[in-house]
């Protein structure tokens, strides 16, 4: 009976003793070859300690399905973890074109399976729901269709009109960086929050093993004080790693800014396979952990990336 | 920043429902349900409708007893623990009221569908019922057009008009709730999928104050077309963190309900009254009431 | 220690069948034999399954309430519903639709329901006695229950009345679905998983023979209303000369229910002793 | 100085086609002159009609409803977004998705890597030739949603004619009409694309097949020059107006009170 079942299997990994896990450990539980969703929206508030953790341990072939796709996936890409990305954007806005990205894609080596911004979120939501497909009215007379085998047409079965099912997300791993968790695993959520804190939300829906990555582990004690805040109870996560400033070079909501300069430097060193290489050498596989990361950084450079909690 | 205003009266809000419309009701069984609202909906005679809603009870149960009650569907008729809803009982019963049963899931799957401008949404809980066999122009077998999987399709729920009962508005219809709260109705999905929304509040605020928390704004002004300030809306049901439900009140409504001389006689003491305001003071009026109920947030 | 009392039996045997990291709904039930039934009895169960053998379980209350501190309860929420729940200390509230959890993806592992009719087949109505369109009685509506009984992953159907009219051949109007035709007919209907796991009434505790589709009883609260059972069922109980007691709870498990999880009643009916 | 400058031309034309009470989908801009396309002439024409015929217009950006332009933020931070003023911080994101679907939109803002005489929009891909990949671009983002179903799409371009083509590479957003097949064909709630918006022109689509058509010329330039920085040749309004230039009080105020720093019309 279990395994004719339509719902997802509860427990993809097993709950480990304790939840909170080293970043390393957190990594680990994302195989080659897995289908990866990375919070975070564009250049904002994205895990990017658990990125350079799985380019530390040269994780290859990454499918990462996506809403608007940055920094994340291009860092992926140029470390050639990537294969392909399902999304409606890849970029780094203000800092152009994901170039690492775009040059992999040119030259075959990458593939971008596009899908409009709003079906995009809809697939999370079409996961969230247990639904194998998600209904749409709008595609046609896109090239969105004739490039994306993975919709398919059909009538709709009350009004006999023509729309296009949209496959669901369907992540086996949700990666999310957020402000503070316990170590029983319920995440905190500041109550004033934006779009990609929100995503992040309806991304961690989508799929049972949830990795958390934190500023700071709190206590069960913080949590109960703070029940509307807890918008992921603890049997909703797998894992929780504590890593202070861990969306570094992307903001985090009420406490870091966006590391202009270092974004600069990641723009120029991507404009080639060899410099982006020289920047992996030196950022990301020539520091051992997140801490060794951190200190590369310097205190006083992290320190000028704080912002004044607005909660 | 928005210059329209859009505060109206009770009774100019009511009077924009034509008879025969087909209405959405927000609410849920003991809480924020749009009682004042369908008792100008009576004092005005309007019928012939149909009502959609999560799960209601009260406001429908009063139509029923008005007679303006057609068609109801949602998930739930009742008063909870003061039992069923007598006169909306006696009309299904009579077979003057039309019903179509949905499950939660299910009828928010069609307050879903309209919301994101679907005709509309695949669910797997009423596989099986004999909820999807009531009617074969709002539910469809269909299979995944990817995997075969089976599914009952439920169609869109398009109304004429909404009608919420909220906590806290401005002037122009932004329309905020507190942090904590009661979570166990769908309000907001049922404004998303309005078509003409009409909001009744407890209190209007300066939208100064809407503008230093607006989180809070659970349906924002683009969506509202008219907003009511009517304190106690939902009496004698609760409006959660402002009060509390008037159990006695409740109770008085229910035995008067067993029969339909009761429920009349008890529409011409509370509600053929002329106005909101002479039905609060049925009860004491407002003040008393909020000596009374008022849970003191 | 007096002996224990029938929900606290109930209680026990409900405790023992949930597991760790587990996640359990429980609505809110009107009506004082109802909501033991459909409240208070599931509460006390999870709690001490949280004491005991499954620390890591979830408490849904309500749907809305997560692990909620229900000693700190000085009254079941009755007569203010809704501000007792809100201030009732607990690690998360929902407070938007669907909100922290999904349950059509199954987050729910099991749930308490309950309705009018229950059939030999496991399924439960509570819309209608009669015809839909011109019903003898009209109830509230389906609400969750058609979700309880396909998408949870498993379900307590939980009945504070054991009579013939509520136990019935077949169900005059399907809300929830049983096992017609069973696993297999399950499977048809596009929903091979979830279902009715037991059905729990004040004289015994029903199962399943899924692969027939057919209810049996599994087991028996009081020896002495072995006889009269039959009487009040409205279905045949070919099974019922063969049917275990409910085990007895230990003095232990005793103490730990009174003492711990319901040390004033509240939950179980019981006044505390000392 | 002089009287006006071509991006307060362009924002006083867009202001003019802003309605009272038009909902205004401001979408995220990157940077460059793509900002200010994007978000700049937006919501300078959005202050602009704010100011004088439409007083109940609302924006919708970086999630905020109807967020006080009259206090924007010092710098466009993340952490300055979640403390601005407005009437309505969308907590979910289905929220925002929700109200496009349901055709809430009044007025978007497009420009793109191409754009063809039937107002199809590119901004996936640009192909060689023989129909290979060329260069990669960002992807479609919601401009799939918007040409679907908002009211008023308007189309914010400078005239180039690589960008203004006979016909895209790739439809990411759909006109009126490829090849053979109509609008109609797709029964989209939105009625496409309403005006395109240039340096030197302004363009709406008429005729049966709603090609893109000259409307008005700015001050000073003639059609052959239009005509010059496009790819194809437009349909000509037989009644070719001249683009109104900005009222002097316009420009005194986007240069006083809505964009004094120029911030958002910087390039």
């Amino acid at each position: 009976m279990a395994s004719a079942s339509f719902l997802p299997p509860r427990r993809t990994i097993p709950f480990p003793d304790r939840k909170v896990v080293t970043m390393a450990e957190a990594a680990s539980l994302v195989p080659d070859g897995a289908r990866v969703a990375i919070g975070g929206f564009a250049n904002y508030q994205r895990p990017m300690a658990f990125v350079r953790e799985l380019v530390r341990q040269r994780r290859r072939d990454l499918t990462v399905v996506g809403t608007v796709s940055g920094i994340e996936v291009d860092m992926l890409a140029g470390a050639g973890a990537l294969k392909k990305v399902e999304t409606s954007y890849v970029g780094l806005e203000k800092y152009g074109l994901a170039r690492n990205i775009r040059r992999r894609n040119e030259a075959g080596t990458v593939e971008i399976v596009d899908y409009p911004e709003v079906l995009s979120f809809d697939r999370f939501r079409a996961s969230r729901e247990n639904l194998t497909f998600w209904p749409s009215a709008y595609l046609g007379g896109t090239d969105i269709l004739t490039h994306n085998p993975d919709i398919k047409a059909f009538d709709c079965p009350l009004t006999g009109r023509k729309l296009y099912a949209v496959p669901p997300a369907d992540p086996e791993v949700v990666v999310i960086h957020a402000g503070a968790a316990d170590e029983a695993g319920n995440v905190l959520w500041p109550s004033r929050r934006l779009m990609p804190q929100e995503l992040d939300l309806d991304t961690a829906q989508s799929a049972e093993m949830v990795i958390v990555t934190v500023e700071k582990i709190v206590s069960n004690q913080f949590v109960r004080r703070n029940p509307t805040l807890n918008m992921l109870p603890a049997y909703r996560t797998a894992a929780i790693v504590e890593a202070p400033c861990g969306a570094h070079p992307t903001p985090t909501l009420g406490r870091f800014v966006i590391d202009d300069a270092h974004m600069q430097a990641y723009v120029a060193a991507s404009a080639s396979d060899e410099a982006f290489d020289a920047y992996l050498d030196e950022w990301v596989r020539g520091t051992a952990d997140h801490a060794a990361y951190l200190e590369k950084l310097g205190a006083a450079h992290v320190m000028r990336l704080q912002e004044i909690a607005t909660i | 920043m928005p210059s329209r205003e859009k505060v109206v009266s009770l009774r100019d809000a009511a009077a924009r429902i034509p008879p025969g419309a087909r209405v959405a009701f927000g609410g849920n069984i003991m809480r924020r349900q749009v009682n004042a609202f369908a008792r100008e909906l009576i004092r005005q005679r309007i019928g012939d409708l149909t009502i959609y809603s999560f799960a209601g009870g009260f406001a429908v149960d009063m139509l029923a007893a008005a007679g303006l009650l057609k068609r109801y569907e949602g998930v739930y008729a009742g008063l909870f623990w003061h039992g069923l809803a007598p006169s909306f009982r006696r009309g299904v019963e009579a077979g003057a009221i039309e019903v179509r049963d949905y499950s939660e899931s299910a009828q928010v799957a069609r307050f879903q569908a309209a919301c994101n401008g679907n005709s509309f949404m695949p669910i797997r809980a009423l596989l099986g019922t004999d909820m999807a066999k009531q009617d074969p122009e709002i539910t469809v077998e269909m299979t995944c057009p990817f995997t075969g999987r089976s599914y009952t399709a439920m169609r869109a729920i398009e109304p004429d008009f909404t009608v919420i009962h909220g906590y806290t508005a401005d002037a122009y219809g932004n329309v905020q709730w507190p942090l904590a709260r009661d979570a166990d109705d769908v309000d907001q999905i049922i404004a998303r999928g309005s078509n003409r929304l009409i909001v009744t509040v407890e209190r209007i605020v300066p939208h100064e104050e809407v503008k230093a928390n607006p989180h809070l704004t659970y349906i924002p002004s683009q969506w509202v077309e008219a907003v009511v300030e009517v304190p106690f809306g939902a009496h004698p049901l609760a409006c959660d963190t402002v009060h509390d439900e008037d159990e006695e009140a409740i109770r008085a409504y229910a035995a008067a309900g067993r029969t339909a001389a009761g429920a009349a006689d008890y529409l011409d003491k509370y509600v053929h009254v002329g106005s909101h305001e002479a039905y609060l003071d049925a009860f004491g009026g407002l003040a008393a009431l909020k000596a009374r109920l008022g849970v003191g947030r | 220690m007096s002996a224990a009392t029938i929900p606290e039996i109930i209680t026990i045997a409900l405790a023992k069948s949930f597991a760790d990291h587990e996640v359990g709904f429980t609505g809110l039930v009107t009506g004082a034999a109802a909501m033991l039934y459909g409240t208070s009895i599931p509460l006390a169960a999870m709690m001490f399954a949280k004491l005991t053998h499954a620390p890591n379980l979830t408490i849904l209350l309500a749907g809305w309430s997560h692990n909620p501190d229900l000693a700190s309860l000085a009254a079941l929420p009755d007569q203010e519903f809704d501000s007792t729940l809100l201030d009732l200390p607990c690690e998360a509230q929902t407070v938007r639709y669907p909100g922290q959890f999904s349950f059509k993806r199954g987050h729910v592992d099991f749930g308490f329901s309950s309705g009018v009719q229950l059939d030999v087949t496991g399924s439960l109505n509570s819309v209608v006695i009669g015809d839909h369109a011109r019903p003898k009685v009209r109830l509230v509506g389906p609400i969750l229950q058609p979700e309880h009984m396909t998408i949870f992953r498993r379900e307590y159907v939980m009945l504070p009345h054991h009579t013939a009219r509520v136990l019935v051949e077949k169900v005059d109007y399907v809300s929830g679905v049983g096992y017609p035709g069973g696993l297999a007919g399950r499977a048809a209907l596009g929903i091979p998983e979830g279902g009715p796991e037991w059905v729990v009434t004040p004289e015994c505790i029903f199962d399943f023979d899924k692969e027939a589709g057919r209810i049996r009883l599994r087991s028996i609260h009081r020896e002495e209303r072995r006889g009269e059972l039959a009487g009040v069922t409205g279905f045949a109980l070919p099974d019922l000369e063969d049917a275990p007691a409910t085990p007895e709870p230990t003095a232990e498990e005793l103490d730990l229910l009174r003492r711990v999880v319901d040390p004033r009643g509240l939950l179980l009916g019981r006044a505390p002793e000392h | 100085m002089s009287a006006y400058t071509t991006n307060e031309l362009m924002a006083a034309a867009i202001a003019r086609e802003i309605e009272d009470g038009d909902l205004i989908f401001v979408g995220v801009g990157t940077a460059g002159r793509a900002f200010t396309l994007a978000v700049g002439l937006p919501v300078v024409a959005s202050r602009i009609a704010q100011a004088s015929h439409a007083p109940d217009a609302s924006i919708y950006w970086g999630n905020l409803l109807t967020p006080d332009l009259s206090r924007m933020p010092e710098a466009w931070l993340q952490d300055a977004f979640t403390t601005w003023p407005c009437a309505a911080q969308l907590q979910e994101t289905s929220q925002k998705i929700d109200m496009l679907g349901k055709a809430r939109f009044d007025i978007s803002f497009e420009s793109a890597a191409q754009v063809d005489r039937y107002g199809n929009l590119n901004i996936t891909r640009l192909d060689r030739p023989d129909g290979s990949l060329k260069t990669r671009l960002v992807g479609c983002l919601a401009q799939p949603e918007h040409l679907a179903f908002v009211r008023k799409p308007i189309i914010v371009m400078d005239l180039d004619p690589r960008r203004f083509v006979p016909d895209v590479d790739y439809v990411t957003s759909f006109g009126y009409r490829r090849g053979g097949t109509r609008r109609e064909q797709y029964a989209l709630p939105g009625p496409g694309p309403q005006r395109v918006v240039t340096d030197k022109a302004v363009f709406d689509f008429a005729g049966e097949d709603n090609v893109m058509r000259v409307r008005s010329l700015h001050p000073g330039v003639t059609l052959d020059e239009v005509t010059a920085a496009m790819g194809f040749a437009p349909a000509v309004a037989p009644d070719l107006a001249e683009t109104p230039p900005p009222a002097a009080e316009t420009v005194e105020l986007v240069r006083t009170v809505i964009d004094p720093d120029k911030k958002l019309l910087r390039v």
